[in-house]
């Protein structure tokens, strides 16, 4: 549909779209535009070429899909605007997991049980579908029956590391003799470290300009660890919430709803320990984590540009670090299984927050649009599609393509993705997310700028999302 | 026939009556000048005539035709501008072709006109700058100009040489006037400068308030000023206007003038006047004659400030606290601080009542 | 002030009368009705007495769909439970919103963060402003070229400036940072405190706007006709006098004037402080251009934000108004 | 009333004050020009510790302005720049020339012909302009839905008109005041009609006026993003809504990128500003203030 300016204006534009209809019924083959709203980033792009290359309608009609590609830092105000204001634009909508409930209340997000149940192919697709996935990007209310959607782009967080540091002989025997433990360099190696190791390096490898480092010299201040620790949008929650779960804390838990409460769960001592613990780590971290502005994005540049050994962050944003022409150490980065809290009985808990994004139907369309739109979703989910998009830098939903001899091998934080699946978790959906997650990175960041304790911090957060969820009617 | 013609022309602005039921006539090839202070009315006057302001009551005729519901380019009249309004953005032979458009006329036919009033009025040099580059006198002349490259019903000045000094403004009189006679329309000239009128007009309408009070030939005006007004207005320097109660008349007339008692022999005019009432004795400057020692009629005063003025001196005296100004041949020497006896000739008299209306002696 | 007086309406009244027009009238039988009615009309609407309302009908027509129906729509909502994410019809509600609004700390703590930042930034400003339009008052070779580079920094988006910025500002890779650390040994943490963050956004913003000021003092600087100057020279006047009773009069107007568009402008400040700072740390530096964008674009707390919305509208207004007086008193004075 | 505030000479200062003006301009335009430089640079070298000043200049990220890698294999795929910079030049362009003529007509209205309640109206005019624009954004939009204007060109146009408005009309109105009503009468008198009152004689004495309002409408429309964002569809997008996609994605900020296209997009404005320069100096007195 290309908007040309028109003289006559809207009514014209009216008058030519009933005769477009008019016609478009005389033939057999019709043409179907599904209009999907996408952030403007590779995973998107990807399904966009794809579609364009390969996808041929079994209906016979003449579908196309047109993306709005929109920048992701507005991604979600053009998408909510145009929800909101029953622009009806958008006959699919790549949603973040935590939006849903939001427009599933507010009628813009179709309920698709009745389609999943009259199709086997569906039913197929959502059982192939990993259980985290379907949690956390189909279901609400969170984690019950009612499916929404599927995932466009999963992801999870991992570690990334300077292989030319962590594998080096000399770098290794120095932190043995330092900290008595391993420096992890391999895969198993990595499966074995904990936050305390984690600490250890950040403190092995915090090295003052023109200190040895690996075979060179650090050619500035260099640094041992860095995770998010960010103001913006979910840039501390994500990785706060790993240490809360991991220490046995819990966020509001809305599956439980009415009976869970925020106050004395969310601000509980084992909440704060992990809190605490996520803080104390920070002061190993490069000096933008004094700021609150360590974002996903500064820790990506922090590593790509050689300023710190290794970070947790999204497998979303690996790419580029792969690619020389953004990063200084592509050759270098590697990845492994993100670090975790080792229980006394020397296990490793890794729970983590789940990242990526959903994509939805939308309520408006006729049924034959919803149709072709479901085929697009099972084009989409059908293992060559799923499989190919992981060769170009995506990650599947379907177990049965993760469970391919070849899929570890894809890509290199393939492994680390897949064996991470199961610890994952997701924060609330409910409509009231937005104002629980804005309050709680305020005070989150408090705590990371050094005005609040973490105590404080979470009581202040167990307080809000009390009395929030009382007046919602969600906690009773 | 190019005639101007108000009557009871009223311009009300809310509850400020700025023109008050005006009547005039001016006939063709007619100057008239409308004389006052400013805020008189008499530019919005001018502003009537020419359509540029709606009058709240009474009618202008032109040229015999009622034009109250005319547009100003349907009147067919030429206006000066006091800042000349010429078209910032159009260069003078362009400023002087633009009211040519109008008219259906060819372009050859325009440059003629063109050609013809700018000789007339030597803007040939600077026909193609533009206005903002032209000294005053020139911007004046293409105003002027502009007025009469075409052949308008009348004419309208206003405060058409205000902003030209004082030689400019001499020569740039005998000019108009010299171009107002060879075009013999009706014209009338807005100006608070009464040498302007005095010397340009046919006629001179002098205003106050928004009435006219008086409309006379100059020569009329000097001599016969209707009132206290135009007796102080018309006359440089300003005539002297001495208050007084008449004591009693008995084949001359005594007046309480400046603390003194000064006998007058006002003729015929003696039955007119009542003892007892206030009367307002105007007498010019050069009317008064200094005399060496008191005689009957003379005012005693004395001199306070001496200031030549070439041909003629005037003197500043003082009586009883009231200014009186004398205009003395300047071979006549006088100090400050002399006294003086002031022979007031009763044929140079111009006697007021009370209501400020001449009394005919 | 200066209308001309035609009574057109009038005259064709009259002319409407004649014999002509009554037998065009009797010849169609259709449309000479509507023909009339129109061209009569059509007098009407453009008789002299209708002349201004004409002129300005699309402008109003224009603000009232674009601007005034949407800000009527908004205020309407203010007075309802209403959120635009949710399908529940609005209810009436009242003053509800706006005693909410009004005694909530926060919205106190937000205008109070905002009124510091725009104090700052458009102290600094005028203060930038006019020192460089001083700089540029006089003539010298490549005058034009040199106040194109001052100019330049309003013609980027705000999201330009809010993102390099923010790299400066960066205590690793930002170039202020390294300055700094090259100084003082260790990185800058700009943001790291409320003041650092204020004074990161006022610098951001002050940098972008002060041109602006800068043009508008100039042209109050070039317009102080050279006989002041002659004259207070002839007076020996000190630099000081002669700037605060020769050239401050004539910038004085300008200067309010840039002082209103910029408090204004600086008092929406939104962009600048989302990209920078995020209104961190804590909420230190979120302004209330901020805080309503969550409350209506995040929250959907529809009612909510239009109700701050006209409390904000009411007190932009209070400081047109004191505006206006400023300028109509010096307007008065000259 | 004429004369009174002539633009003087600009007083003559030599070299000297070129060299100190040079030295302060040079500070105060080195945050542009370090972008200018970073569009030069390699990512590297753009986040380089510490900063580089001399480096090797590279093409790449002008050319990522306009072609990107396909996600499959490596065709050259092209962005769409050209396109939304098109959008942007169109979509600015259409907005202030619409704001100028309906402004200008407006503010000839309410300087020479003053309705009822003259100033109010022009008070309310301002007004609409002081609020965050987040709040009309849902009737706005609804508004755009209803009349099929949401993705278009004209939705976006008029939008920007009625946005430029306000400050047209204000500007204008000052400039209108400004001139000598006397001008215009003579040219009634001289059997002009309305309209060439108003074309021959005002405007080409306003043309000052018009081309600082039009520089002024045109920086401020320009770089606008949040109507932009919300309005225009893929086909319309502008380019500042384009650019905010190298500030997020897979690669936080694409620094060479993004400087590429802020080096680009602020071509045409600072060319216009540059052409119009001493007219904007001069037409700089605008607004509320009177001779």
């Amino acid at each position: 549909m290309k908007h040309k300016l028109n003289i006559l204006g809207a009514l014209t534009a009216g008058i030519f779209a009933t005769g477009l209809a008019v016609t478009a019924t005389e033939v057999s083959a019709k043409d179907i535009v599904i209009n999907m709203a996408g952030p403007d980033w590779g995973p998107t792009r990807f399904l966009q070429e794809k579609f364009n290359k390969t996808y041929k309608a079994k209906s016979g009609n003449n579908v196309k899909l047109v993306f709005d590609f929109i920048p992701w830092p507005n991604f979600y105000d053009r998408v909510a605007a145009s929800l909101t204001s029953g622009e009806k634009k958008y006959q699919m909508v790549v949603s973040d997991s935590q939006w849903i409930g939001t427009f599933i209340e507010g009628g813009h997000f179709l309920k698709l049980n009745k389609y999943i149940d009259a199709d086997p192919t569906l039913q197929a697709i959502m059982k192939d579908t990993h259980p985290a996935f379907v949690e956390a990007y189909a279901t609400y209310p969170h984690k019950s029956k009612n499916y929404y959607g599927f995932p466009q782009f999963p992801d999870t967080k991992m570690t990334w590391f300077r292989k030319d540091l962590f594998c080096h002989a000399g770098e290794k025997a120095a932190f043995k003799a330092k900290f008595g433990g391993t420096l992890p360099c391999t895969y198993a190696e990595w499966k074995d470290t904990d936050w305390k190791t984690w600490a250890s390096i950040g403190e092995f490898f915090r090295r003052n300009k023109g200190d040895k480092l690996g075979d060179g010299v650090a050619a500035d201040d260099f640094y041992g660890i860095a995770y998010q620790a960010g103001k913006g949008l979910d840039f501390s929650s994500m990785q706060i919430n790993a240490f809360i779960w991991q220490h046995g804390g819990s966020i509001w838990d809305e599956a439980n709803e009415p009976k869970a409460q925020a106050v004395g769960v969310v601000n509980n001592a084992a909440s704060v320990k992990g809190f605490q613990h996520y803080l104390d780590l920070l002061k190993w971290s490069p000096p933008v984590a004094k700021t609150g502005q360590m974002d996903i994005f500064v820790i990506q540049e922090l590593i790509m540009q050689g300023k710190v050994a290794a970070i947790i962050n999204w497998a979303g944003l690996a790419p580029p670090a792969l690619d020389p022409k953004n990063s200084k150490h592509a050759k270098q980065i590697d990845f492994a299984l993100t670090p975790g809290l080792r229980g006394k009985d020397g296990k490793i808990s890794r729970w983590d927050n789940i990242g990526g994004q959903p994509f939805v139907l939308t309520t408006w369309n006729s049924d034959e649009v919803t149709m072709e739109a479901l085929e697009i979703v099972k084009w989409w989910m059908s293992p060559e599609v799923q499989l190919d998009f992981a060769k170009n830098g995506g990650e599947s939903g379907l177990m049965s393509v993760m469970a391919r001899s070849d899929y570890n091998s894809i890509r290199p934080w393939n492994r680390a993705h897949v064996e991470l699946l199961d610890w994952q978790k997701d924060v609330w959906h409910v409509p009231e997310f937005f104002e629980m997650l804005t309050q709680q990175q305020e005070e989150f960041d408090k705590a990371i700028t050094g005005q609040k304790t973490a105590k404080q911090a979470l009581d202040a957060i167990a307080k809000f999302q009390q009395d929030l969820l009382t007046e919602a009617g969600r906690i009773q | 026939m190019s005639t101007i013609e108000t009557s009871n022309l009223t311009k009300r602005f809310g509850d400020l009556t700025a023109v008050d039921g005006v009547d005039l006539d001016v006939a063709a090839g007619e100057v008239l000048c409308l004389l006052g202070p400013s805020g008189c009315g008499k530019t919005t006057t001018l502003r009537m005539i020419a359509g540029l302001e709606n009058a709240t009551d009474g009618d202008v005729h032109i040229a015999g035709r009622r034009v109250n519901d005319l547009s100003p380019a349907e009147r067919d009249i030429a206006m000066v501008f006091q800042f000349y309004a010429l078209y910032p953005s159009l260069t003078v032979a362009e400023n002087l072709a633009f009211p040519l458009h109008a008219e259906k006329m060819t372009k050859a036919e325009i440059d003629a006109r063109v050609a013809v009033v700018a000789g007339k009025l030597a803007l040939g040099d600077v026909l193609h700058r533009l206005p903002n580059h032209l000294a005053e006198g020139e911007k004046q002349r293409v105003a002027v100009a502009r007025s009469i490259v075409r052949d308008p019903n009348c004419f309208l000045f206003d405060e058409p040489l205000s902003r030209l000094d004082v030689e400019l403004r001499m020569a740039m009189r005998g000019q108009i006037k010299e171009i107002l006679s060879e075009l013999s329309k009706a014209t009338v000239i807005v100006t608070h400068d009464q040498l302007e009128a005095l010397t340009m007009a046919d006629r001179i309408a002098v205003m106050r308030d928004g009435r006219i009070e008086q409309i006379a030939t100059p020569h009329d005006i000097f001599a016969h000023p209707k009132n206290v007004f135009v007796a102080g207005f018309i006359g440089t320097p300003q005539m002297n206007l001495l208050e007084g109660q008449l004591l009693r008349q008995n084949g001359q007339a005594s007046f309480a003038l400046a603390g003194q008692e000064v006998s007058l022999e006002l003729h015929d005019a003696h039955d007119r006047l009542h003892a007892g009432e206030s009367y307002t004795v105007g007498i010019r400057p050069r009317g008064l004659e200094p005399l060496s020692e008191a005689a009957p009629g003379s005012l005693a005063a004395t001199v306070d400030l001496v200031e030549p003025m070439g041909a003629e001196t005037l003197l500043h005296l003082q009586a009883d606290d009231q200014d009186i100004r004398v205009v003395v041949d300047r071979h006549r020497v006088v100090r400050e601080g002399e006294r003086l006896h002031l022979g007031l000739a009763a044929d140079k008299l111009h006697l007021f009542g009370q209501n400020g209306g001449r009394i005919e002696l | 002030m200066n209308k001309p007086v035609t009574n057109v309406a009038s005259a064709s009244a009259d002319l409407s009368r004649t014999p002509a027009a009554s037998n065009n009238v009797t010849d169609n039988t259709i449309t000479p009705a509507g023909g009339k009615s129109m061209r009569d009309f059509w007098q009407w609407m453009f008789s002299p007495e209708r002349r201004g309302a004409m002129l300005v009908a699309p402008a109003l027509i224009m603000l009232f769909l674009m601007n005034i129906f949407p800000l009527m729509w908004s205020f309407g909502l203010s007075f309802f439970h209403y959120k635009a994410s949710s399908i529940r019809p609005p209810r009436f509600a009242g003053f509800y919103y706006y005693e909410k609004v009004l005694t909530d700390p926060v919205v106190w703590e937000r205008l109070q963060t905002t009124a510091q930042i725009v104090a700052l930034s458009v102290l600094l400003q005028m203060v930038i402003g006019f020192a460089m339009a001083l700089m540029f008052e006089k003539k010298f070779p490549f005058r034009r070229e040199l106040l194109m580079l001052v100019l330049t920094p309003m013609m980027l988006s705000f999201v330009a400036v809010g993102v390099f910025f923010k790299l400066f500002y960066e205590p690793t890779f930002g170039i202020l940072s390294q300055g700094y650390a090259y100084f003082f040994g260790e990185p800058l943490t700009l943001l790291a405190t409320k003041w650092g963050a204020i004074w990161a956004i006022v610098i951001a913003d002050a940098w972008m706007w002060s041109p602006f000021v800068m043009l508008l003092v100039l042209a109050g600087l070039v317009s102080v006709p050279d006989y002041l100057y002659e004259a207070a020279a002839v007076d020996r006047a000190s630099w000081w006098r002669r700037f605060k009773t020769v050239t401050f009069p004539y910038v004085r107007g300008l200067l309010l004037l840039a002082l209103l568009f910029r408090t204004i402008e600086t008092f929406k400040i939104f962009d600048v402080v989302y990209i920078i700072t995020a209104g961190g740390p804590g909420t230190s530096t979120e302004t209330i251009a901020v805080y309503v964008y969550k409350v209506a674009f995040q929250f959907f707390k529809t009612s909510q934000s239009s109700a701050l919305s006209y409390i904000l509208l009411f007190v932009v207004i209070v400081l047109t108004n004191l505006y206006l007086y400023f300028v109509n008193r010096r307007n008065e004075e000259i | 009333m004429f004369g009174k505030r002539k633009e003087r000479g600009l007083r003559e200062a030599g070299w000297g004050q070129t060299l100190f003006a040079g030295a302060i301009g040079l500070i105060y335009f080195f945050p542009v020009l370090w972008i200018i430089m970073t569009a030069f640079k390699t990512r590297t070298d753009a986040l380089a510790t510490p900063p580089k000043f001399i480096f090797t200049p590279t093409l790449d990220n002008f050319v990522s302005v306009f072609w990107r890698v396909s996600q499959q294999g490596n065709e050259a795929i092209s962005t769409g720049f050209g396109l939304y910079f098109f959008n942007s030049v169109f979509v600015a362009a259409s907005g202030v020339l619409l704001a100028l003529i309906i402004g200008t007509l407006a503010a000839y209205g309410f300087s020479r012909y003053p309705l009822k309640g003259n100033d109010t109206y022009l008070f309310v005019i301002l007004t609409t302009r002081m609020l965050p624009p987040i709040i009309v954004i849902i009737p706005i939009f609804l508004m755009f839905r209803l009349t099929g204007m949401s993705g278009s060109y004209y939705g976006v146009i008029l939008l920007y008109a009625a946005f430029n408005l306000p400050f047209s009309i204000w500007m204008m109105k000052s400039f209108f005041d400004e001139l000598s009503g006397d001008v215009e009468d003579a040219a009634r008198l001289d059997g002009s009609s309305e309209r060439g009152v108003f074309f021959r004689i005002c405007l080409p004495q306003l043309k000052a006026g018009l081309a600082a309002t039009a520089v002024f409408a045109l920086i401020l429309t320009w770089n606008e993003f949040l109507f932009a964002l919300l309005l225009t569809g893929s086909d319309t997008r502008t380019v500042p809504v384009a650019m905010a996609r190298t500030i997020g994605g897979e690669l936080g900020v694409d620094w060479g990128l993004l400087a590429a296209i802020i080096t680009l997009f602020l071509i045409p404005v600072f060319g216009v500003t540059y052409l119009l320069q001493n007219h904007l100096l001069r037409g700089v007195t605008f607004g509320t203030i009177k001779k």
